[in-house]
């Protein structure tokens, strides 16, 4: 394993702490293991809080601010927060309206979420939950943990982060993240598995002409092990898959995420993000917005990811208001 | 079972998962994400701490302070699921600083269904489930065909080791290892297999 | 090799048109291959150009735009490009003010620029040139090529075009992107060197507990090849040869780029930037802005580079000031 | 040489970088950036579609043309230098439809001229130069010795061949590989090798 790091044990910490040094904008307790807006609470705003495990960056620590995020609290690499965790954000940026959790869905991630939920109800802190569960490579069944949260998180947290610093109630917040969810489709390949600090092998092995279709972000396998195909050709499977999930009638406008998995260069993602858009445009969609880089990783996987969710006016004006945090920055 | 025993019981789960906590972190990647063991390892160091530094006076209260300890410390799936799980041992058993065997059966029973009611996992859904369900169903044949502790840990490990084994032909249905469909067959549970090391932990301090 | 290409021919003009699907504040010319602000050429405002091979994305395609570059010109991979190219791109964006040529020191991009910048002096266009050189595992001397420009190419595009962008006069540009470079020293460490697409495989092979130490962004070797060692360690020799060539008084001010090569995850560079900021803070150095991500790459290159530029007041208000592009924005 | 060994010259010319233009990235991949094969054979192929497109009448127009043609397409150090040097190669021939042995040797002399005046680099740099510089000094001996075409571009061949495999020693202190300091020892440069596939293609198409 090769990795800029000392300790395995102490990444998530130093990481933290560099994160802390970084952004005076942040407020990051290394005790308690949250990050959050060094502002927070805001009396009267509905605060927002997500986590999960690390090694995801920027998600979530690189999405508190103005706009976004009130705190996020990682967990280990690939490990959700444990509920104390949760709590300790939650109490400290609770301004009095309440405290959306933006959850992924993973069996982990929900079950702290949930426990630290019900601790905060006993200290009497309204906090509505919403499930991001975006990647179409799983099915949604009673045969699995269901559909995992994938790149969609970052557009519930933009867009509802926005609604909730323009003043929108606890209850609204929720549901324009809950839309937002449901109207998002999200499809992986990885051309490489990561590699935790903690295991120091990669997640998976894979030869030189195969790849991963519809990956998680945890180094898990994915579904299917294919061939490595020209980008055309993989960016049209995954679309496929995508618009059987969440179909599109032409007229209908998306934004539209090419995400990295952390190992893949910038000059990949806007090659794939051209193949993206000749296809939507072929299909009569329009694409109104677009996010083009490493968002939502995996640690180094080299793959990518492909998100594409149906907006609403609402949803694009919230989308483009002001956002202020290390990982997603405009307007401000 | 009294207050040294449970201590006792409790060190030896964390050496023999921190022993093996690279065989889990192994299962794990296979299937999963790859941080079982790294998760119970940091969860049982954890426990240990707490043992160290707490006199009990029931024994109850020792797996209430273990299951709150890993909920607090593990995260993942198998954080809540062991840490409720313990919990709801700790709270079934009879108050006092000694349970019989009996009372252990029915904490044990308790214990599965915290997990049962958390997870939503059945017995086939290549989860810890696998191999605690039948721990628990040969304890309790063992307890009311009149066996002693250490023949009933002893005949729960076995069943627990058994029943892990066994998940490595199911196809998973509950957690990360869910997402892999079919290509879960093949591999064994690392929870399961995590669990199966709790009770030969049971076991081995019980053991004549 | 495992990318998301199509054909190795073809990855810069597909990721060109990516781009340009991408940012429709920019105007990509696939034609002429350079990438410029849509609203060029900007009477009376002087205009800046870079270029330089593709790979260092977003250097520099994506550092066009309001309050940066005007234009930038990408060649083959990790080649420079070619005079045609740099002289269009000059041609389209000069407003009549003159036009900045930052170049980045080495042999090919210098030859290039200097032919482009020949004849566009045949055609009436005042260029002046900025030289980066500020990586200082190179050594400065007639024995080498002379140090490479790296991580202060970002530093010199951003303050430059932020003086440009206010209405700074062309020797007045350029003389600030001289003082930022001159101010500047950088250091680099690579974990893996990345695979260009025509070569298909590694510049070079390191086993598993080797690292180079003073690479460049070109897939190169460094200066010499050292065990891993923890970040701690390789963060203090990297700020000895930086702080070595490079004094710095205790009070004084810089800012920091600790830059990701591609395929380093984010989670490590904050680690890094921590305890760069432990050793500054140690020498009484203060740190008045930074930046952590992968700014200047090197494909999917595993590995990070440390920059430092003393900065003056001015500076950092150049710094601050508003910027717009696809890789660095904020106050817009 | 007329226009029509000069056409095929580059031709050959061209086969022969594509053919090697693996080695040369090999070479360029251990002391610099992996391209200079890859450059080679853009440059070379868009100079071929130059030369089916064009009816040439002076033969220095060939290589002004060709040497226009490396400046535009290949970037790196190496277009501005080879572009260089066949510009200054064309530049400098008699005008007209043919070029005598002097001729061929002046504008020898004026391509490397041009090289170094770009360049910089001194023989023994690591370069281009210590290929063809002794090509040309061969070159320039035989002419002086009365030899004919064939003979003296097989002596500048065979010069620069053993120029560029003598670079493998030297410390390179121009272009990239002077980055890599005494780590360049050790390597043949690939800038030097080309210049001998240049030369080789001369000798192969005067060749009787
Ligand atoms: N819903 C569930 N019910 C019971 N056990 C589960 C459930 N989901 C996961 N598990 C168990 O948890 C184990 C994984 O634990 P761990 O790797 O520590 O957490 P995570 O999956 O969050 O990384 C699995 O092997 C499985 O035995
Ligand atoms: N200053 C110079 N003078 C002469 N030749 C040079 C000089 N710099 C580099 N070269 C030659 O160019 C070759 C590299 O060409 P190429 O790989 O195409 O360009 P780049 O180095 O820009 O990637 C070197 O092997 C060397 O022979
Ligand atoms: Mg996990
Ligand atoms: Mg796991
Ligand atoms: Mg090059
Ligand atoms: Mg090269």
């Amino acid at each position: 394993m090769k990795k800029f790091i000392n300790d395995p044990a102490d990444v998530v910490t130093e990481a933290l702490a560099g994160l802390a040094a970084a952004h005076p904008d942040l407020r990051v307790d290394t005790a308690e293991q949250y990050v959050a807006r060094a502002d927070a609470p805001r009396p009267g705003k509905v605060a927002l809080v997500s986590g999960g495990g690390s090694g995801h960056e920027p998600l979530h620590g690189g999405f508190v601010g103005a706009g976004m995020l009130d705190a996020a609290c990682p967990g280990e690499v690939f490990t959700s927060p444990v509920p104390d965790q949760i709590l300790a954000a939650t109490k400290a940026v609770d301004g009095g309206a309440g405290v959306v959790h933006v959850v992924k869905n993973y069996t982990g991630d929900v079950m702290n979420f949930q426990l630290a939920a019900e601790l905060a109800a006993d200290e009497g802190i309204a906090v509505e939950t919403v499930l991001v569960d975006d990647d179409v490579a799983v099915e949604n069944s009673t045969w699995t943990a269901g559909r995992r949260g994938t790149g969609a998180t970052l557009l519930v947290e933009k867009i509802a982060g926005a609604l909730a610093e323009e003043g929108g109630k606890l209850g609204e917040v929720a549901a324009i993240g809950r839309e937002v969810n449901a109207a998002s489709a999200s499809f992986a390949y990885a051309l490489t598995a990561g590699t935790t600090p903690a295991a120091g092998r990669p997640g998976f092995e894979l030869p030189d002409d195969e790849i991963e279709a519809g990956v998680g972000i945890h180094g898990e396998p994915g579904r299917r092990r294919e061939r490595l195909r020209p980008a055309r050709e993989l960016v049209r499977s995954a679309l496929d898959v995508i618009l059987e999930a969440q179909p599109l009638d032409r007229g209908e406008r998306v934004i539209v995420l090419v995400n990295g998995l952390g190992g893949t260069p910038l000059i990949e993602l806007y090659l794939i993000y051209g193949e993206v858009a000749t296809v939507l445009a072929e299909r009569g969609v329009e694409i109104s917005r677009r996010l083009v880089g490493n968002y939502v990783t995996s640690l180094d996987m080299a793959g990518m990811s492909i998100t594409v969710t149906r907006v609403t006016d609402e949803m694009i004006r919230l989308w483009d208001a002001p956002v202020r945090t290390p990982g997603l920055r405009w307007g401000a | 079972m009294d207050v040294a025993l449970a201590t006792a019981w409790l060190r030896a789960a964390a050496g023999s998962v921190t022993a093996e906590a690279d065989l889990l972190t192994r299962l794990d990647a296979a299937i999963g994400d790859g941080d079982h063991g790294v998760n119970m390892r940091r969860g049982f160091t954890a426990v240990v701490t707490v043992l160290d530094g707490t006199e009990f006076t029931a024994v109850g209260d020792v797996f209430v302070r273990a299951g709150a300890t890993l909920i607090s410390k593990v995260g993942g799936a198998s954080g809540p699921l062991y840490g409720s799980a313990f919990r709801a041992f700790g709270k079934a058993l009879p108050p006092g600083a000694r349970a019989d065997l009996p009372g252990l059966a029915g904490a044990l029973h308790a214990g599965l269904e915290a997990v049962r009611k958390l997870g939503g996992a059945q017995p086939g859904d290549k989860t810890m489930v696998d191999a605690y369900q039948p721990a628990l169903t040969a304890f309790e044949e063992a307890v009311a065909g009149g066996a002693a502790l250490p023949e009933a840990a002893a005949g729960a490990a076995r069943a627990a080791g058994d029943g892990a084994r066994a998940t490595t032909s199911l196809t998973a249905r509950k957690g990360r290892a869910s997402y892999l469909g079919e290509r879960s067959a093949g591999h064994q549970d690392p929870g399961a297999t995590s669990t199966w090391l709790i009770f030969q932990a049971l076991a081995d301090v019980t053991a004549p």
